[in-house]
């Protein structure tokens, strides 16, 4: 939180009936307890959202739903038509977590056409991003699962928020970042000193609560000249199960597959979720799948969060620590020891 | 694909309750249809020749027929689609008629429902794929199950024909029911002397083998290529060293046996020949009967038998026959008529059934011909028949007619007349059904020239009195009660399926009905098939008959297995499971359930993965339901194609 | 238009080509008169049937489904009865848990003599249903009368 | 000796003629352990076993059949392993089962009920086990549970707490846990109608992600490299996210899991969204038990759908 940005007020009495006024205009996603977990549902108007749970999911299916109708076609009709799915309406995603907003910057590279020089726009993905805005709730602790620090992140990191809210005890601290962000908080107060004050200090007794992050910096180099050590990528996964939880939990993993369901007649083409751990995900035609086993899968994953999406895109991790992959995987496989230990590996070597 | 839709009207028969035009123009915006028409007769000429010419006006590569039951048209179809170019499986059935015009009048909810079938066979249609047969050679040669007179015409002219014939019948000789009876109506000839050559003939034609007193054990394969096994029971005698010459039966000691053939009307021995002109001639123990197995002492016969053939250690052997078709001639068995305690439930000595009177009768029976009362050997004067005892008897689970009771019993009336002049016959009868050649006229001379008397009503007591037996019963059409005093009453007991035919029917893979008679494969236009391919049918085990019916029908079931058999390869039904090797894991759960063991464990680049015996499958699908990922599917019935209907039926 | 609405409801009958189709002709053939909800989807033996179909026509829209073999001992294929008796019997028990009615999936046998029994299994079934009303699909599911319905105009 | 020693001899002993030893090590926090596979004697430092053995390691043997490999099992592990056998997905002679009493393992989702108010359980900084209890580092001090008020549900009703079927055992059989009803919470749950549960799956199964956890942690299932969750060719269910495709799913997995199940409970703890897919299961089982006394991976022989009786005494047809 900087202190040099616009603060606004919202105290928690108020702030029920100002989102209600905010779904008037869009959807407000915000984190609600559902049986064991936690995760981003469309507000209803006048409910409070929850603000202590902490989503198991990240909320990139907002902008990048987990199965899209890209279009319906119909074949029957004198000329076969073809009907786009309707635009998508505005969404306010109230109370993400910091690590989640900072995902859609591993996302925004790849759909935006930047690193195509602009040929490839997903204009799917587009559109709905544009139309989100994204208020980002400090958090108020670390888990043991958590490394935003290790990758550039921080607990009340401002990248790729619209607006950060910060917690304090008579209400929420609003820093607003961008334009979009300004507008909805137009009608708030600005925040006192003393609150803004207290929102500085609450973040800094978090950030300061974070184990110290380690040194990736060698990780890039070590996973690539690990390319072909299967033996190491056979022990690191071992015990992985190979299931889709760690990416579809990712905030930053932005796969998709391509499917027509369909009566022969009409139909719909979906856009949905993959993920690399499937074995599904590079079968080719032939039958014939360069990933055959979770040791290859295993390693694609790592590696190209860790190795060739920073080869393409700046350096920049494809992973924003929220440690999601780690907390959520059914068999505790750990990215963060397997990276470490490449970097020891590629060292030894 | 381009799908041809065709609605059939069957005259009247589906037009008259359904809306065919209506149907057709729904079906013309049903997916990848490009025609659709409604046609007067779909199956006749005219009709098939629409279907092809449509086919080939239209680039048609699938047709739709909505018409009748694909059970009766379905080969008809498919060989026109066929002549139209299309390969037989790009075909699909709507079954309109049966399943809709037929059960309701509803005109409205019918024109819809028949529209949705159609809408089901075109999405399964979509998924059908071309399906070529393999051609597999065939075993020339023919089992026919049971030595009755049936299966002695089925076997003999498929031997005329030329092709090998094995004879299984349960009893150590052949003959069946015929064998037992003295005359046959409504000649009046003797049955022994017309069915005793044929009998000969069995046994002496070079292509039959002939095996007695053996049932059959086990039937595997399939239509061309069964595999049997045969079960020769054993006799305690080496029949190759038996000459037939009865020496053994004359010292047998054990001279208080049950007479199977002879229907208990007096004993017989232990080791016995069932009747002089038995086929084969041989000697066989009755172990329930023989002292040596009961008190394990005694070997008279064994003594006496010239050649030695007498082997009490002899244990059952099994013989396995490879054959391409099978005749089931398995006859039928008459009724416990016990049942009937108004009739003494059998505790009358002188309440005979038809069958034991037929033995009295017969000059070759234990009563050298003479009627004589059981109780005291007298000869009857007056002799009442009971008909339609077990027949057309609801309460005791038989209402069916037996169908030759009628004739036999007319029959048995006028050679007691014959036998003892001064006798008279009282024939208590429901309704007479003598609908044969020469039928009508017989009943009418029993009572014309035999002077029988016939009561229409059915008998509801009878009981002993002082020496005789007291009969009462309704007569309907003068309207009161009758009692007659009997000597002798002899009840003409209905007949049903042979016992244990459920059992071999089992075995066969052949349907049978309620009462254990073996279904047909169509009750009219299939009289001899059954719905197994290769299995046939003759004489009474598909239904009660006399004899020139299951003489009739012995000559086609030959005729169609003999046509079977004519050739040298069959075609295979594709409609078989075939096995995606990249989807299988070798879990062997297909191979676990297999009822036809057509699944075999094969090394795949040192993977396992299952393989279907493309000639064993019989096509049933359980493996398909079995692999939980759907690695292993039925031709023509595949997963994407039944859920294609299921989704045409749950998502419109 | 798919089902009559008001009149009729969906009910999906899986029959083998043996016995139970055969039955179901033989009613036909007997001008038994039956009601008309039923559509019956042919397979060449009640051990192809997969549990799943009826699940599939049941989490699908179906508002009941009917398996029919033939009777135990007359499978044409020795076995397959056998197998899907086991199966289907089975299967009943996670009906209620899913929060499905149980009453909505019945299996039975019919021999293709059984033209009468056939009839009445319909009728009985049929009425079943009627009682139990129309079954309220999961959530998300596409509704019959939201599909796209090509057909509809060409009525 | 403590049984943590006993069963590093008893895996020492074995490791010169297996592959590996599959068992449990630490895990990424102080709540979980990781499955560990154990390929040399110095792997043996990291491992251990007790209330947080929580994985399943007969998950493993399917993948790894042609070879010979031990796994430390619990009593329900063993279930899976004896079932796995049964089905010939793995040659028992191949696999090494070292067998140990269970105690129960923990079901983290219980601890964070327990620590409502206090923490998530993500920030516990230790964990140290006392006898029947454990206690917690949290950040507003030390927290004392009773392991039995942690413990999976599984663990409440375990009437195979030692590995049976094990070729070496290891410490004190338990007695297994007497309950009336083994599947009163099936009973009870159905008793809640048919809407009210329609209602109840259309919004668990709303927040399923189709990550196919549940499918790839259940040591049952075996085709998942060709599972037809994401086959067109057999096409079951379409890649929507709507609840009938998600619900299928579930279906499909509880089918082809009836009379085989033992109740593990592993797809339902590996599901990241807290859906209780075990429940269906569970269902089957107890109907499969009813009908034919079958409790997989107990019993041995074929497993009662892929076999039948002429005579069925147990299934009551309806009487038309």
């Amino acid at each position: 939180m900087s202190a040099d940005t616009v603060k606004k007020f919202i105290s928690f009495d108020a702030l029920p009936g100002f989102l209600a006024r905010v779904a008037e205009t869009g959807t407000v996603y915000a984190p609600r307890r559902e049986g064991g977990a936690v995760v981003y549902r469309p507000l209803k108007p006048g409910d409070a959202p929850e603000l202590g749970a902490r989503p198991t999911e990240s909320c990139k299916h907002v902008v990048f739903p987990r199965s899209e109708t890209l279009f319906s076609f119909d074949l029957k009709a004198e000329r076969p038509a073809l009907t786009e799915s309707p635009e998508p309406g505005p969404a306010v995603v109230f109370g993400a977590l910091s690590c989640d907003a900072r995902g859609f910057l591993a996302f925004d590279p790849v759909y935006n056409g930047s690193g195509t020089g602009g040929s490839a726009r997903d204009t799917y993905y587009l559109r709905r991003r544009s139309r989100t805005l994204l208020v980002v709730k400090a958090c108020k602790s670390a888990l043991n699962t958590c490394f935003c620090n290790w990758v550039g992140g921080g607990p009340a990191s401002p990248q790729g928020a619209d607006v950060l809210a910060v917690e304090t005890e008579q209400g929420l601290v609003l820093d607003i970042l961008s334009e979009q962000g300004a507008a909805f908080a137009e009608s708030l107060p600005a925040a006192s000193e003393a609150q803004a004050g207290a929102a500085l200090a609450a973040v800094k007794a978090v950030e300061d609560s974070l184990p110290g992050a380690a040194e990736l910096s060698a990780a890039p180099a070590a996973l690539a000249s690990l390319f072909s050590s299967a033996e190491f990528w056979k022990n690191e996964s071992a015990h992985c199960l190979y299931c889709g939880a760690c990416t579809y939990l990712c905030p930053t993993c932005y796969c998709f597959n391509i499917t027509d369901e369909s009566d022969g007649l009409s139909g719909v083409r979906l856009r949905s979720w993959d993920n690399c751990m499937s074995p599904l995900f590079t079968l080719e035609a032939s039958g014939h799948n360069p990933r055959p086993n979770k040791a290859d899968r295993l390693k694609n994953r790592v590696g190209h969060k860790f190795s060739y999406y920073p080869s393409l895109h700046a350096g920049r991790f494809s992973c924003c620590g929220c440690g999601r992959c780690i907390k959520s995987c059914p068999s505790s496989v750990d990215i963060r020891k397997i990276v470490l230990d490449a970097v020891k590996e590629a060292a030894n070597v | 694909m381009k799908i041809g839709v065709f609605i059939c009207h069957c005259g009247s028969n589906i037009a008259g309750t359904v809306d065919c035009a209506g149907v057709a123009r729904r079906a013309a915006a049903y997916p990848d249809v490009v025609y659709s028409t409604d046609i007067m007769y779909a199956c006749a000429e005219p009709g098939q020749d629409a279907v092809i010419a449509a086919v080939k006006e239209h680039g048609l590569t699938g047709v739709v027929v909505a018409s009748c039951t694909p059970r009766m048209h379905e080969p008809t179809f498919r060989k026109a689609v066929e002549r139209a170019g299309l390969n037989r499986y790009m075909f699909e059935m709507a079954n309109i008629r049966e399943h809709v015009s037929w059960i309701g009048k509803d005109m409205e909810a019918n024109t819809n429902k028949a529209a949705e079938l159609v809408r089901m066979a075109a999405a399964k249609l979509r998924l059908n794929r071309e399906l070529k047969p393999k051609s597999f050679p065939v075993t020339k040669r023919l089992l026919v199950i049971g030595g009755g007179v049936a299966g002695i015409q089925a076997a003999l002219d498929a031997a005329e024909a030329g092709l090998e014939v094995i004879m299984v019948e349960k009893q150590p000789t052949i003959g069946g029911k015929m064998a037992k009876l003295d005359k046959t109506f409504p000649t009046v000839d003797c049955s022994s002397c017309i069915l005793g050559p044929r009998m000969v003939d069995v046994a002496q034609h070079p292509n039959i083998t002939l095996y007695a007193y053996s049932e059959l054990e086990e039937v595997s394969g399939y239509v061309g290529n069964f595999d049997v096994k045969i079960r020769k029971k054993a006799t305690c005698v080496d029949w190759d060293k038996c000459t037939g010459c009865g020496l053994c039966t004359e010292k047998c000691p054990s001279k208080k046996s049950y007479d199977r053939f002879n229907e208990g009307v007096g004993p017989t021995t232990a080791i016995i020949i069932p009747f002089p002109q038995a086929i084969p001639k041989k000697a066989s123990i009755e172990r329930d009967y023989c002292r040596m197995f009961n008190q394990g002492k005694c070997g008279v016969c064994a003594k006496v038998c010239p050649t030695g053939a007498v082997d009490y250690a002899m244990q059952d052997e099994f013989v396995d026959v490879k054959v391409g078709g099978i005749v089931a001639a398995t006859g039928y068995d008459l009724v416990d008529w016990t049942v009937y305690g108004e009739y003494g439930a059998g505790r009358y000595p002188d309440v005979v059934t038809s069958l034991q009177y037929e033995r009295m009768l017969s000059a070759s029976g234990p009563t050298g011909g003479h009627i004589k009362r059981p109780s005291d050997g007298k000869e009857p004067k007056n002799v009442v028949f009971v008909q339609c005892v077990a027949s057309r008897d609801p309460s005791v689970g038989r209402p069916y007619c037996s169908g030759f009771c009628c004739m036999y019993t007319a029959k048995q009336a006028i050679l007691t007349k014959d036998h003892i002049p001064d006798s008279q016959s009282y024939v208590f009868y429901m309704d007479i059904r003598s609908p044969g050649k020469g039928y009508d006229e017989f009943t009418r001379r029993v009572q014309e020239e035999y002077g029988a008397k016939y009561i229409r009503g059915r008998v509801s007591m009878i009981y002993p009195k002082g020496g005789k037996l007291l009969v009462r019963g309704a007569d309907t059409l003068m309207g009161g009660q009758v009692e007659v005093e009997a000597d002798l009453v002899v009840l003409a007991v209905g007949g049903e399926a042979a016992a244990g035919s459920p059992a071999l029917a089992e075995k066969l893979r052949i349907s049978y009905d309620g009462y254990g008679f073996f279904m047909e494969g169509h009750p009219k236009l299939k009289p001899v098939e059954t719905n197994t391919a290769g299995v046939f049918l003759a004489g009474a085990c598909q239904g009660l008959k006399d004899i020139p019916s299951s003489v009739a029908q012995g000559s086609a079931a030959a005729a169609k297995a003999i046509g079977l058999l004519s050739r040298n390869m069959l075609d295979s039904d594709p409609q078989i499971a075939s096995v995606s090797v990249n989807r299988c894991v070798g879990c062997r759960k297909c191979i676990e359930v297999c009822p036809f063991k057509a699944i075999q464990e094969i090394d795949m680049r040192g993977l396992p993965k299952a393989e279907v015996i493309e000639t064993v499958c019989q096509g049933c699908g359980l493996c398909n339901a079995t692999c939980p990922q759907g690695a292993i599917q039925l031709s023509h019935f595949t997963d994407n194609q039944i859920l294609a209907e299921v989704e045409a039926l749950c998502r419109f | 238009m798919s089902v009559l609405e008001g009149k009729e409801l969906r009910v999906v009958g899986f029959l083998c080509n043996w016995c139970s189709y055969g039955g179901a002709d033989t009613a036909g053939v007997g001008r038994f008169t039956q009601p008309t909800d039923l559509r019956i989807i042919r397979v060449p033996c009640s051990g192809r049937i997969n549990p799943l179909f009826v699940m599939k026509a049941l989490v699908g829209g179906a508002d009941g489904v009917l398996v029919s073999g033939c009777h135990p001992r007359d499978c044409h294929y020795a076995e397959g009865n056998y197998y899907a008796r086991r199966r289907l019997e089975v299967l009943k028990g996670l009906l209620p848990v899913l929060g499905i009615d149980p009453r909505r999936f019945e299996y039975t046998w019919v021999s293709a003599s059984e033209g009468q029994r056939w009839q009445h299994v319909v009728e009985t079934f049929t009425a079943q249903i009627h009682a139990l009303g129309p079954a309220q699909p999961f959530a998300g599911a596409s509704r019959p009368a939201d599909r796209h319905r090509p057909d509809a105009a060409a009525v | 000796m403590s049984i943590q020693d006993e069963l590093k001899s008893a895996i020492k002993a074995a490791l010169p003629d297996l592959s590996c030893v599959i068992g449990w090590g630490a895990g990424p926090e102080p709540l979980r352990a990781a499955p560990l596979f154990i390929r040399g004697e110095a792997d043996l430092q990291n491992f251990s076993a007790g209330f947080l053995s929580v994985n399943n390691p007969a998950l493993y043997l399917p993948a790894l059949k042609g070879s010979k490999v031990g796994v430390v099992a619990k009593g329900c592990d063993a279930r899976s392993v004896g079932q796995l056998a049964t089905e010939t997905l793995i040659i028992r002679e191949e696999v090494h089962v070292i067998g140990y009493p269970c105690e129960g393992v923990i079901d983290v989702d219980k601890v964070a009920a327990a620590l409502a108010g206090v923490c998530e359980p993500g920030e516990v900084g230790a964990l140290r086990e006392d006898g029947d209890n454990v206690a917690l580092d949290t950040p507003k001090g030390e927290v004392r549970l009773a392991k039995k008020d942690i413990a999976a549900d599984k663990c409440g009703r375990c009437i195979f707490p030692n590995a049976e079927n094990a070729d070496v055992f290891v410490g004190i059989r338990r007695a297994p846990t007497v309950v009336e009803d083994a599947y009163a919470d099936i009973a009870a749950f159905e008793a809640r109608g048919t809407e009210e549960l329609k209602a109840f799956w259309e919004k668990e199964m709303s927040r399923c992600i189709r990550c196919y956890a549940c499918r790839n942690a259940c040591p049952l299932c075996v085709c998942r490299d060709h599972c037809i969750a994401a086959s067109r060719e057999p096409h079951w269910i379409g890649q929507t996210d709507d609840v009938p495709d998600k619900l299928f799913f579930q279906v499909i997995h509880a089918v082809h899991l009836s009379g085989r199940c033992t109740g593990c409970g592993e797809c339902e703890r590996a599901c990241p969204l807290g859906i209780p897919v075990l429940k269906l299961k569970r269902a089957l089982s107890r109907r499969v038990e009813n009908l034919f006394g079958y409790k997989a991976g107990i019993a041995t022989g074929t497993p009662p759908l892929l076999t039948f009786n002429i005579e069925e005494s147990t299934i009551k047809e309806r009487d038309w």
